[in-house]
């Protein structure tokens, strides 16, 4: 009778957890789902989109002669085959950096000016960046990722980012593996992709940049790899790096075949 | 003869040429990786707390990553436990459970070592992160499994003492490339945190155990 | 100068939907910053949206209203082509306002 | 929900709904209220001060208010959709209070003759809280209450 008490009561108990556990998720989803109706990420695409298009810099000229590999001036689904090669600057580049490259070389702009304010903060210090890579990869919305490793330096910068990404080190033995490993898992209550494998690769590739809820700011890939590497305990990932194409050129390739769904809208 | 002798050598300089154009396309591993390391060391600056140092890798972290995420080879992970295990220092008091409310905010707190945090700020074992625990707390993680009964099912013994505080201490000694950190190998938790979470989990007092 | 609003109005049935996102910091006021000081509240206080030459909702806003904020409601009447026009002060007195084609 | 959340609902919030009405004004049928901004209104800032500033009557709990996707749990409470439609005849307008917010109320709608008694918006939330949708409908004042819980996520800041 004791023990019959004290058994149902321990079930009692576990069930309960797990049912909160349910409604927890379930809650949660819903939360999601609410926010798809508005994404303020659409403010940073309007703002890339008239940066985009005016004249700036020494040269005053605008960014609509910029090739980001479909040729000069095309935006539309540029963003799906990033990174990729260029023979220009026979450097393999992805959005971003390609981004910077227009600027120096079509608007006269230094290098370090292009790159000083990769992620914005509030009102005072917007980017410039942040906002033109809302506008461009907005116009690749629906497009199937297609991502080229066909040339050798793509092929290599792929290669490299592979082994990046099972780079373990720092004061925790960190490394991108550590919480992307496996599926199913998550950090407290935030689920995790799987970016060994190809669905949860797709998954969390094509719903980068997005606008960030709890910071209330539009975020770029370059960003989610940066703060990666902060909470890996690692120094800081710089923007633009090889190392920051490297990593994203092997999540991007491997979200081939799924179309891109950015910018989206996240916790 | 000699036609036969010309066909080989044609057939032997194809071969090669192939071999070639094969090097051209693919870099072996080896070259890869030492790309990999020579790129990360340029794709980083220090950063607050965070020097470039903290991309040398010890011997453990090289060979877990060449592992790519799965079991080493056995040879490679006995090694691996092996060296581990010789780092792990007990208390000299001979005392393994401290303050288990103590090890509960260590549990919880998860700041510590990345470069926005203060250096002279507390450091926690973030252990919510990946593992349940008291169960109520919701809010937990599951990269690593559940910890809830640690010391209930396994009995509240000595040995599972010094099995829980030389886990925490180096994980890597008892399975190797484990994706838990070597809180004490590495200098994240003190002595005393590495007690207090002990008894999180072995203390017949702690939630944990209920 | 504030960033221009982003607003969609469409017609349906015989209601006009609109849905607007503003660029806007909503700083309530109760945050501090690095040092420790406050950083001082900095909201929009007043939006008015009119169609036609008359108000179709008028609202007040505290600090509480989330950061770059959303606002989605409907009106009756309304036709492809029509003007809705969506306006909005802020406790600084900071104004914008903006328009958009009933579609 | 527990039985002392439901007698908070009743004494509690009712009267410092009804306080809230009172104080403010804020409701002057026509234009007025639109380039006004009712500070005494938005610096309520407790239940308990608002309590001893005004007594009496209170606004009726209503099932002619619904929330439409406002979530049981927001993952950030920087960010939590509300939706409100008011079902009562000659709705003149719609107020969302979260009641333990440092300060309660967070935004109030007029509308019009025309406007559907609906809209949806997003609201910041301290911690877990009821959200109050506050309804004026013929000169009389209503509300529904939604308990939605604040989680925050945290691997580490």
């Amino acid at each position: 009778m004791r023990l019959a008490c004290f058994a149902a009561a321990a079930c009692a108990a576990f069930a309960f957890a797990a049912s909160a556990q349910n409604s927890t998720t379930e809650g949660i989803a819903k939360y999601r789902e609410a926010l798809q109706e508005g994404n303020p990420a659409e403010l940073w695409e309007a703002r890339g989109e008239g940066l985009w298009k005016a004249p700036r810099g020494p040269n005053k000229v605008s960014l609509e002669r910029c090739d980001l590999g479909l040729g000069a001036g095309i935006v539309k689904g540029a963003y799906a085959q990033l990174p990729k090669y260029f023979a220009d600057a026979d450097r393999v580049m992805d959005l971003e950096t390609r981004l910077v490259w227009c600027m120096v070389k079509l608007q006269g702009i230094s290098e370090a000016d292009a790159k000083k304010n990769p992620f914005g903060n509030g009102n005072d210090k917007k980017s410039d960046i942040e906002a033109l890579v809302a506008y461009v990869t907005s116009e690749s919305r629906g497009v199937k990722m297609n991502v080229s490793v066909a040339h050798p330096k793509e092929m290599q910068m792929y290669r490299v980012g592979e082994k990046i990404f099972y780079f373990r080190g720092g004061p925790h033995d960190f490394g991108c593996v550590t919480c992307h490993g496996a599926d199913n898992q998550r950090i407290r209550l935030q689920d995790l992709p799987n970016l060994t494998k190809i669905e949860g690769t797709q998954k969390a590739y094509t719903t980068w940049p997005a606008y960030r809820v709890s910071q209330g700011e539009l975020r770029t890939f370059q960003w989610r790899l940066n703060d990666c590497f902060r909470q890996q305990r690692f120094p800081e990932l710089e923007f633009g790096s090889d190392a920051s194409i490297a990593l994203t050129m092997f999540l991007a390739k491997n979200a081939n075949g799924a179309a891109f769904d950015g910018p989206a809208i996240k916790r | 003869m000699q036609a036969r002798m010309i066909a080989r050598i044609l057939l032997f300089s194809a071969l090669f040429a192939a071999v070639l154009v094969g090097c051209a396309i693919a870099p072996s591993d080896e070259r890869i990786s030492a790309d990999a390391s020579a790129m990360i060391k340029n794709s980083f600056k220090a950063r607050g707390q965070a020097g470039l140092d903290r991309l040398d890798q010890d011997d453990t972290q090289r060979l877990c990553s060449q592992a790519a995420g799965k079991t080493p080879p056995r040879d490679v992970a006995e090694r691996i436990e092996k060296q581990n295990l010789a780092t792990i220092k007990y208390p000299a008091d001979g005392k393994l459970l401290g303050d288990w409310k103590n090890g509960e905010k260590i549990a919880q707190d998860g700041r510590g070592k990345q470069y926005s945090d203060d250096p002279k700020g507390p450091v926690g074992g973030n252990c919510y992160a990946c593992h349940q625990l008291a169960p109520q707390e919701l809010a937990y993680g599951t990269i690593g499994p559940s910890l809830y009964r640690f010391g209930k099912l396994r009995g509240y013994t000595v040995e599972t003492q010094r099995y829980a505080y030389g886990k925490i201490f180096n994980s890597e000694a008892f399975a190797a490339c484990s994706t838990m950190p070597r809180f004490g190998h590495n200098g994240i938790l003190s002595e005393q945190q590495i007690k207090d979470v002990t008894a999180l989990l072995m203390d017949p007092a702690s939630p944990v155990n209920q | 100068m504030a960033d221009p609003m982003k607003i969609r109005a469409t017609l349906v049935g015989d209601s006009t939907e609109v849905k607007v996102l503003m660029s806007h910091e909503m700083e309530t006021g109760q945050r501090k910053d690095a040092q420790g000081a406050v950083i001082p509240a900095w909201f929009i206080q007043n939006v008015t949206v009119a169609h036609g030459g008359t108000t179709v909702l008028a609202a007040q806003w505290g600090p509480a209203v989330s950061k770059n904020p959303f606002l989605s409601f409907k009106f009756k009447g309304g036709a492809k082509g029509d003007k809705v026009t969506i306006a909005w002060v802020d406790n600084r007195g900071d104004k914008r306002t903006d328009e958009a084609t009933i579609a | 929900m527990n039985r002392r959340r439901r007698q908070v609902l009743k004494s509690g919030s009712g009267a410092t709904l009804l306080a809230l009405v009172a104080a403010a004004g804020w409701l002057k049928p026509g234009e007025a209220s639109a380039q006004s901004w009712n500070k005494a209104a938005f610096d309520t800032k407790s239940m308990a001060d608002t309590m001893k500033a005004l007594g009496g009557g209170e606004p009726v709990q209503s099932k002619d208010i619904v929330f439409f996707q406002t979530p049981d749990i927001a993952e950030n409470g920087a960010v939590v959709p509300v939706g409100i439609t008011s079902n009562i005849p000659k709705t003149e307008s719609i107020a969302v209070l979260i009641e333990k917010n440092p300060n309660m109320l967070a935004a109030v709608f007029d509308i019009p003759p025309g406007t559907e008694p609906s809209l949806s918006t997003r609201v910041k939330m301290g911690q877990s809280s009821n959200i109050y949708a506050l309804v004026k409908a013929d000169g009389k004042y209503y509300f529904a209450a939604k308990d939605v819980k604040v989680t925050l996520g945290g691997c580490g800041g």
